[in-house]
């Protein structure tokens, strides 16, 4: 047992742990500057990190593993955890109580983000997931004077639970047919797909994740949650809470089953299908801009799953890319959202109104963030989609189903224009300004963290190569078996 | 060599032009001497060329290679032979004479410049079409003879009724040049260029190489000539174009850009030597030949103008219409095979033709503006000048021996006696017509008494438009004297070395061809008699009430313009009416706002599922799973 | 029948009576009890499988404390009867043929493809299941220490009364 | 260092960059950046073309960089006698619409940054021989015309229009994208360099299925950012709402993309598709000619005639291209040179009477050559050569595509003649008539004509231009000409003998996805 | 026909049936949050079985995870559903509409 490879997870939780004795010895008003203590331990942590090479390394009996793909997400929810724990401070005012506890659980929700990276067992999965869903539960609804917020944390709470309840009778069944509960075990279990109770369990705990990513028919909750929930919240689980469950259903379909992920090509399909839909359109007429996220959300979490049906390494890193793009963007637009909607209290899309002579860096900044969301170059929204396009193709062939695919997600993009730049209008071309056109201030952290969101987009879609490259390393090690057309040739 | 400087001839009014719209657009006086001096030039030119032609059959010039694409070569190039030389010196020297009365007749108009900028580009494009070795550099004159007529009717834009006209005639021709650019089209696909020397060795050597297309293809390349010259059913814009002003009208709309067509026709006619071979399907046209269609359409609107220009009551219109019903006899000389005749014709047309418009447009000067002859009356003892050269404009276009008129028309009545009986009646009756309605305009504006106040205080006009009046008045006279058929079949081999007296030349048509030519003097009489009878002393029209339907069908052109606005009404509009619905409704409305509101009512119909309610959320969950497990795990 | 088979029809019957009368019944109390029950119940069943120690937890830890923090909370908040609703018939229909699709399902495929099972030898003891909590399973059992805690800051935020 | 192409493609995005660092208010400093930089753009783009070699088989000026290895993405450039003729008239038409943002006078800023974004673009994405970058240069132009349509668009239905023509092209984007990146699949080794998979494919031919599949994302992805009918919808509506120096650019220059890439792409490496494709091409290009000729006839608002007009001009293009000959294709690329100086020229007349007089509903406009000589004139030459008229560029490009495309489609052809001379005539006339003849209303006599040399200077570069190609079209089509013989080698390909049969029934009928086992 | 891991698990399958289904029927967030223990119930048995029948311990020790996690939630869960109780006086979920479409 190597214990020294949870390092990372370790600093973490170690983190949060000091932040709530700390607590006890600061004056109120000082402590949400706690934040920025646990913002600049994270960045120390993700610098740390990238002095950090292990390679491929397993622990406690093969249910920890880290391997470049962990690593590649134990950074990315790092970095989002810095994000969040900076707009977090900002938003500290927001919080009545707690405001420590507040940070603590973030860093708690991202060692669960930590382990979930690492998981090679789906006892691990069940665990590391529980620690986030538990710990979203409180962080949602952490606004208890809110109605809203507790509206949304028993929401939350309640679907999350009943998807829980799928994903322990899968993980059930799965134990009962496959003996075994580890991932590259069941991976050398020659035979294992024939059973069919093994294929409901593998399905059943698609359901867990296909919760967590809100993916159709499981997406319901994402814009009731994300409306209700405080805003680095909502970033927090937009980002953080999806890429975990990404990751986990890229750890157990291509690294535990990944001939039933060929196999099941129709039933994936289907589900991005739906979710890209049902993103998209239930999106147009919103004016929520949470809720227009939430549904955004979904969408997005359909063209994630673009990388998930086309089963290829072409798809595999194309979710990642895809995934650090959508980072900066939503981090971006979440910002903004929060500053804004403090004054006006409101979350309507009138608030945005004249936002370009308020403060024009955040106009740029929320104008940049929707561009990228419905893909345009040169952002990273638009190579990412690029990318999950192109591993569609590659896997397609001839296959009309794929090309249906394709077909809707074109769809799905082309009318997500629609919203986003309903957005960009209202913040530069809006007829009537918001009542009062008083400058927002902006303080200088909170500006530094939406520059590098900026970059952030920038960087990934003008010179998206190194992130290219990290995304196609990080999913070398994946399986890539031979798809079953080309079996057949 | 002087045909080396061809290209001068062409490009000296384009030059001007250019210059006049760049640089002397503020001193009309400047512009017009330069546009003089360009036409000038190019008249001189050309007279040497036609010297240093000679004897000779062509010249060889070195040509501008314009385009050269795949099998698609184009050159500009300058195509000297008789045919283009006669047609050269009728273009430069009616149009001198033209450019010179404009200079009078315009004088004070506050867009000078332009009329001679005009004017300029006009004659430039006019040259281009006779200079013309191949199709493509014909059709490119020919496009750009119709812009530079467009500009000149509209010249004064301002008018509602000149701006119409402008228009109308463009379209008109464009109709036109539809035929006219898929015939050549059509040609270029069978035999593969467009170049005249080429095009008639080919079909030298294959009378069939046209193939089934042959009649369509000549017939889609008279269309050209159709716009043009103005012919049945494409007629309409001539008239019109009279909103122009009068020398306009003279130098384009009587003496050359109108002849282009049969200059054309007779440029290609080795096209219509082709024999068609109609396929089986269509074995029942067999016969029907392109040149018959040509003759019949030049006799319809020989005859149609010549009876409508009866009962018109404004100058430059009766003139129109008397074009119109001279074109209609060259191109049906042409039709029946005779182009030497046609151009013969053609060029006295010119000279008497542009007389006639020039003194026309003296009067109408003389009486400021006023151009509706029953306001006039007894000019005959205030514009001296002016009533004798009209007079002997007259005459020639009446066809009176020995002027010019005569004889080009006898060769014409010719040419329908060889080829088809029928039309030379038609020939006939038109001859007597013209010498009825150019005389009622005779006898009314010059001897009648004066009709209006106008009329009693006209003066003679000034030197600068008399002097071009008695220039042209000679040619008119005497152009019946020079052999002009005879220069122009020289060319060929049978005919060489023949040799004309003066006499022969003179009394010559009553020696090979009496009927015609008696036929044409009767009629000449006929006509003047029965004008005279009724016009001499006339104070207004007494034929509307001797005939009244006939009269005023006349009078009303035959309803052609109503019927083509119906026409028109029914096709372009309506489709035009029918795409625009489409586009509004099925194609904008239906299929694009179509798909938007579908789409976004389908946003607002998922979103329903979105009630707030755990319940329902719960449920749609466990329905969702419910399908997914039923459609992938079902026994 | 054997007497362990009576044993496990008599338990599997009681525990799914009472689940029944957990969802049906409109009093949030006598729910709560019969939830109770089912889990007493199944600890019947864990038995039968050998699974002391999980039976003695399940009934301390869940009949004992999570149900009396559900009771406690019922008399708390003093629910009344759930007052009967309309049902929509269609909605109705569809929810059962729902449940029963994913249920009939998941027990065709259990029929279908039960794995092939050897004699069970296995007992449940404490020993080794301690043993195998803190060595192979020593991850899951700290990460679970910290969702504890999670809880516990959870709890403590969401009900304290007066925020400070 | 770059070299002189790339500095065609550089210099606005270097101004744009620019002026992103002016501050606002110095809006003359942001106005003489955006015309040096487009002037200097204009400079290089006719040093190219003047220095373009038509002898030289293959491609010119090329440059290229490797921008995402693990895909082999890079960014090349280069130009060959397609797209040299298409360059020029990018920087051309770019310096006058430049030139003519005057007319713009809110948000001067933003409006040249992203003028200036969108002509780097345009011009890249023709530069381009890498097609990712081919397509990611279209975005950007694209996207820069969305918004400015938007925010500085006119008239009372601009937000419907901008959103119909921000799906409408996206979409049609998209689609290209998808065909694109089938197209990149297909290679072997897969690339995305043109230049490579020209040759790749030259080689060995596409197999049937996948032609048939590509083909027709690609014509209708291209098409639609053509208009095509009937995808053509959003023109009229767009190009009517557009702001002037947007309308300039995106009909006349960026529009041509989409058969640009249709004639660089689709045509050659599909040759099999390509001849399979021609009969609808054709079909649907007499939609462009006649029935939006029709539509044209009945509209009373400048722009939306313009708008229909140039999509009409867009069928003679795709006639040329269906001819799949010589003569025919160069006739394409020739219009689309003309067109874009045209259309270029056809919106800046309007926009300067936009501004001049408040409005372009031709039933209330009259006689406006008396008080804008030099502005109506050039209206009546933009209407004149919007109908063929020889002596502009376009009569030559639209009488060789007509010329070519009778002996493969003659009734289409003889209906295409009567659009491109009749219909043309028809509204164009009728737009003169209405807008430049006639007697001048009161309320339009304080219009002024466009004084000074500055002013007029646009109107002047394009009309001139279009005079120049139209004079001299062998400038252009001797450099057009080898390069459309090379493309229609490939494009006229027989189906290359088959090694077996049965090699080929696998092919066609074989669904394998675009993986290979390397 | 013995009793064997067949019967378990359809034992734990309707449980989980009737979990699922109290969730459907039920308005009361606390019935609703017991019908999950239900099925969290269901899960152990499944679990329980599994194990005594393949003779491995693990699923046993999951079981231990399992009751701990639902312990953890349940105390999550009810202290939510207080906290909502005294800001809305309900605990029935058509009443915690304030979010939709």
């Amino acid at each position: 047992m190597n214990a020294s490879l949870m390092i990372v997870e370790i600093a973490v939780v170690l983190t949060g742990l000091a932040l709530l004795m700390l607590d006890l010895w600061l004056p109120r008003e000082r402590r949400p500057q706690l934040g920025y203590l646990a913002a600049g331990a994270v960045a120390a942590i993700l610098v740390g990190s990238f002095l950090w090479n292990p390679g491929t390394q397993y622990a406690f009996n093969n249910s920890y593993v880290i391997d470049p793909l962990a690593m590649f997400f134990k950074r990315f929810f790092l970095l989002t955890a810095l994000f969040v724990l900076i707009m977090s401070v900002d938003f500290a005012d927001r919080i009545p109580v707690g405001v420590s506890e507040f940070y603590a659980l973030i860093l708690f929700a991202l060692s669960g983000m930590l382990f979930a990276a690492s998981t090679n067992d789906f006892i691990m999965l069940f665990v590391s997931l529980e620690l986030i869903t538990v710990t979203f539960y409180i962080l949602t609804s952490f606004q208890r004077h809110r109605v809203r917020a507790l509206e949304a944390g028993v929401k939350y709470l309640i679907l999350g639970a009943l998807s829980t309840g799928f994903t322990l009778f899968g993980i059930a069944l799965i134990f009962g047919t496959a003996q075994s509960t580890n991932f590259t075990e069941i991976l050398s279990k020659a035979g294992i797909l024939d059973s069919k109770l093994f294929m409901l369990g593998i399905f059943m705990v698609l359901v867990g994740l296909g919760f967590k990513i809100a993916a159709f028919p499981f997406q319901i909750w994402a814009p009731d949650v994300y409306q209700g929930s405080p805003a680095p919240v909502t970033a927090f689980l937009a980002v953080g809470s999806k890429a975990a469950g990404f990751v986990l259903l890229i750890r157990v379909l291509f690294g535990a089953v990944p001939t039933l992920a060929q196999n099941w090509n129709e039933l994936l399909i289907v589900i991005t299908m739906v979710t890209i839909l049902y993103g998209n359109l239930c999106a147009i007429p919103q004016r929520n801009l949470k809720r227009l996220l939430g549904y955004s959300s979904i969408g997005n979490a359909g063209y994630l799953l673009l990388g998930v049906s086309a089963a290829n390494a072409a798809g595999h890193s194309a979710i990642l890319y895809h995934l650090l793009g959508y980072l900066f963007t939503v981090i971006a637009a979440f910002f903004v959202i929060s500053i804004v909607t403090r004054q006006a209290q409101d979350e309507d899309i009138n608030v945005l109104n004249g936002l370009h002579h308020r403060s024009p860096l955040l106009a740029a900044t929320l104008a940049l963030a929707m561009i990228s969301l419905a893909g345009i170059p040169p952002l990273a929204g638009f190579f990412g989609k690029f990318l999950l396009l192109r591993s569609v193709v590659e896997r397609g062939g001839s296959d009309p189903l794929y090309w249906a695919l394709l077909g809707v997600a074109l769809f799905g993009i082309v009318t997500s224009f629609y919203y986003y730049l309903g957005v960009v209008r209202a913040i530069y071309w809006s007829k009537d300004s918001a009542a009062d056109d008083v400058p927002l201030h902006v303080s200088g952290i909170v500006r530094f963290a939406l520059f590098a969101c900026i970059v952030g987009m920038l960087f990934l879609g003008i010179f998206p190569n190194s992130a290219v490259n990290g995304a196609t390393r990080a999913t070398a090690g994946l399986s890539q078996p031979a798809g079953p057309a080309v079996a057949a040739k | 060599m002087i045909e080396n400087l061809s290209a001068w001839i062409l490009f000296l009014p384009l030059i001007a032009a250019a210059v006049i719209t760049l640089f002397t657009r503020r001193s009309p006086s400047v512009s017009a001497y330069i546009s003089i001096a360009a036409i000038a030039i190019s008249f001189l030119l050309t007279l040497g060329l036609f010297f240093r032609l000679g004897n000779e059959t062509a010249l060889t010039v070195p040509a501008i290679k314009w385009l050269s694409v795949g099998n698609l070569n184009v050159e500009i190039g300058f195509l000297v032979d008789r045919l283009s030389v006669l047609m050269l010196l009728v273009v430069t020297g009616v149009g001198l004479m033209i450019h010179v009365y404009s200079y009078g007749y315009m004088h004070g108009d506050k867009a000078f410049s332009r009329f001679f900028a005009s004017l300029s580009l006009f004659t430039f494009s006019m040259l281009g079409i006779v200079f013309a070795t191949n199709f493509f550099q014909m059709f490119i004159f020919w496009e750009l003879v119709g812009l530079s007529s467009y500009l000149l009717i509209g010249y004064w834009f301002e008018k509602p009724s000149a701006a119409d006209a402008c228009k109308k005639a463009f379209l008109t021709n464009r109709i036109g040049d539809f035929g006219f650019l898929l015939g050549i089209i059509i040609i270029w696909s069978l035999l593969g260029s467009v170049q005249f020397s080429e095009l008639q060795n080919a079909i030298t050597q294959n009378k069939a190489a046209l193939g089934a297309l042959a009649t369509v293809a000549g017939v889609l390349i008279f269309m050209g000539a159709m716009g043009k010259s103005a012919q049945f059913p494409l007629h309409v814009w001539l008239p019109d174009a009279m909103e122009g002003p009068t020398p306009v009208s003279a130098l384009i709309h009587a003496a050359t850009m109108v002849a282009a067509g049969v200059y054309m026709l007779v440029r290609v006619f080795f096209l219509y030597t082709a024999t068609p071979a109609w396929p089986e399907a269509l074995s029942f046209m067999e016969g029907v030949t392109a040149l018959e269609i040509i003759a019949w359409i030049g006799g319809i609107t020989s005859l149609l103008a010549a009876l409508i220009a009866v009962q018109q009551n404004d100058i430059k219109r009766i003139l129109a219409y008397s074009t119109l019903s001279q074109l209609g006899y060259m191109i049906m000389s042409v039709g029946l095979d005779g182009k030497t005749a046609a151009m013969y014709h053609l060029t006295t047309h010119a000279f008497f033709k542009a007389l006639l418009f020039l003194g026309a447009g003296s009067v109408i000067h003389a009486m400021h503006h006023e151009q509706d002859i029953w306001q006039m009356g007894a000019l005959r003892k205030r514009m001296p000048r002016t009533f004798w050269t009209f007079l002997f404009g007259t005459l020639a276009l009446a066809g009176v021996w020995p002027l010019s008129g005569f004889y080009s028309k006898d060769e014409v009545f010719v040419a329908a006696i060889d080829g088809n009986p029928v039309l030379f009646g038609i020939a006939v009756l038109v001859a007597l017509l013209t010498t009825f309605y150019m005389f009622r305009l005779f006898f009314v504006v010059f001897y009648a008494p004066e009709k209006s106040e106008g009329a009693s205080h006209a003066h003679e006009s000034p030197t600068v438009m008399t002097g071009p009046l008695i220039v042209l008045a000679i040619p008119t006279v005497i152009a019946g004297f020079f052999g002009i058929n005879h220069y122009l079949s020289r060319g060929d081999a049978n005919a060489h070395g023949e040799h004309h007296g003066f006499v022969d030349l003179l009394i010559g048509p009553f020696g090979h061809a009496p009927l015609a030519a008696i036929m044409g003097l009767a009629a000449v009489i006929f006509g003047f008699a029965a004008a005279y009878g009724l016009y001499y002393r006339a104070k207004q029209d007494p034929l509307p009430n001797m005939m009244r339907p006939v009269a005023r069908s006349m009078r009303n052109r035959f309803y052609f313009d109503e019927l083509y606005a119906a026409l028109i009404n029914l096709t372009h509009e309506a489709l035009a009416k029918i795409a625009t619905g489409i586009d509004r409704w099925i194609v904008g409305g239906a299929l694009v706002k179509g798909v938007q509101g579908t789409t976004e009512l389908f946003g607002r119909g998922l979103r329903l599922a979105q009630t707030g309610n755990l319940q329902t959320y719960a449920f749609i969950f466990v329905i969702g799973l419910a399908v997914l497990l039923f459609v992938f795990f079902r026994p | 029948m054997s007497g362990y088979d009576i044993a496990f029809y008599a338990f599997s019957i009681l525990t799914l009576l009472c689940g029944v009368i957990v969802i049906t019944n409109r009093n949030p109390v006598t729910s709560a009890m019969f939830l109770v029950l089912t889990i007493v119940c199944m600890a019947g069943l864990f038995v039968l499988l050998r699974a002391f120690f999980l039976a003695a937890v399940q009934i301390l830890v869940y009949a004992g404390a999570v149900m009396v923090l559900f009771l406690f909370v019922i008399m708390l908040l003093d629910l009344k009867e759930e007052a009967l609703r309309k049902i929509r018939k269609v909605r109705a229909v569809i929810g059962a043929l729902a449940v029963i699709a994913v249920v009939g399902i998941i027990i065709n495929v259990i029929w279908n493809s039960v794995p092939a099972t050897t004699t069970p030898t296995l007992v449940g003891a404490t020993a080794p299941l301690g043993r195998l909590l803190f060595t192979n399973f020593l991850l899951p059992f700290e990460i679970l220490s910290l969702l504890l805690l999670v809880a516990m800051l959870g709890v403590i935020l969401l009900s304290k009364k007066d925020l400070k | 260092m770059p070299n002189l192409l790339s500095f065609t493609i550089l210099f606005p995005l270097i101004g744009a960059l620019a002026v992103a660092g002016t501050p606002a208010s110095y809006r003359f400093l942001i106005r003489i950046i955006a015309i040096v930089t487009t002037a200097l753009s204009l400079a290089c783009g006719i040093a190219v073309f003047a220095s373009f070699d038509p002898n030289v088989a293959g491609y010119q000026f090329k440059e290229a960089l490797t921008w995402v290895e693990a895909i082999g993405i890079q960014y090349k450039v280069g130009v060959d006698g397609i797209n040299v003729g298409l360059v020029l008239m990018g920087t051309i038409v770019a310096f006058a619409a430049t030139a003519m943002s005057y007319l713009v006078v809110e948000r001067v800023k933003e409006f040249y940054l992203l003028l200036l974004v969108m002509i780097g673009g345009i011009l890249g994405a023709f530069a381009s021989l890498d097609i990712f970058f081919f397509f990611f240069f279209h975005e950007l132009a694209l996207i820069p015309t969305f918004i400015m349509i938007g925010v500085w668009g006119r008239g009372a239905n601009k937000n419907y229009a901008t959103f119909n023509i921000t799906l409408y092209l996206s979409a049609g984007a998209l689609i290209t994208l998808l065909g694109l990146v089938a197209l990149y699949l297909t290679g072997n080794p897969r690339t995305f360099d043109i230049e490579e998979l020209t040759r790749q494919f030259s080689q060995n031919a596409m197999p049937l299925a996948r032609q048939q599949l590509i083909f027709p994302l690609l014509l209708f992805g291209f098409g639609i950012l053509v208009s095509l009918w009937p995808f053509h919808t959003w023109a009229p509506l767009g190009y009517g709402a557009a702001p002037t120096p947007t309308a300039m650019l995106h009909a006349g220059v960026l529009k041509k993309f989409g058969l640009y890439g249709l004639l660089r792409i689709a045509l050659p490496l599909m040759p099999q598709a390509s001849q399979s494709w021609v009969q609808v091409i054709a079909y649907l290009c007499l939609g462009n000619i006649i029935y939006n000729g029709f539509v044209a006839m009945r509209q009373r608002d400048l722009n939306q005639l313009i708008g229909n007009s140039s999509v009409a001009h867009m069928g003679f293009i795709f006639l040329g291209l269906a001819s799949l000959s010589l003569v025919g294709v160069t006739g394409a690329v020739m219009i689309m040179v003309a067109h874009g100086l045209l259309a270029a020229l056809s919106f800046a007349i309007s926009g300067y009477f936009y501004k001049e007089a408040g409005t372009l509903d031709m039933d209330k406009m009259g006689g406006f050559l008396q008080r804008m000589p030099f502005v109506g004139s050039a209206f009546l030459i933009a209407a004149m050569a919007g109908c063929g008229l020889p002596g502009f560029a376009n009569f030559v490009g639209e009488a060789m595509t007509l010329f070519a495309a009778y002996q493969s489609l003659p009734l289409i052809t003889s209906f295409a003649v009567w659009g491109g001379l009749v219909i043309a005539a028809i509204y164009m006339l009728r737009a003169v008539r209405d807008i430049l003849h006639g007697p001048l209303p009161a309320e339009f006599d304080r219009m002024s004509d466009a004084l000074g040399w500055w002013r007029k200077l646009p109107f002047a570069l394009l009309f001139l231009a279009l005079l120049f190609f139209g004079v001299w079209p062998r400038t252009l089509t001797e450099k057009i000409q080898p390069a459309a013989q090379r493309i229609l080698e490939m494009a006229t390909a027989k189906q290359p003998a088959p090694t077996s049969t049965a090699a080929t029934v696998a092919q066609i009928s074989s669904t394998a996805p675009l993986e290979r086992t390397e | 026909m013995n009793v064997g891991l067949e019967h378990y698990l359809t034992v734990s399958a309707l449980l989980f049936a009737l979990g699922l289904t109290g969730v459907l029927i039920r308005r009361n967030l606390l019935i609703m949050y017991m019908s999950i223990e239900l099925m969290l119930n269901a899960a152990n048995l499944a679990f329980v079985a599994m194990s005594r029948f393949t003779n491995n311990l693990n699923g046993q020790v999951m079981v231990f995870f399992i009751i701990t996690v639902a312990a953890a939630e349940v105390a999550v869960g009810l202290a939510l559903i207080v906290a909502l109780y005294r800001k809305r006086q309900t605990a029935h979920v058509e009443d915690l509409t304030s979010m939709k479409l």
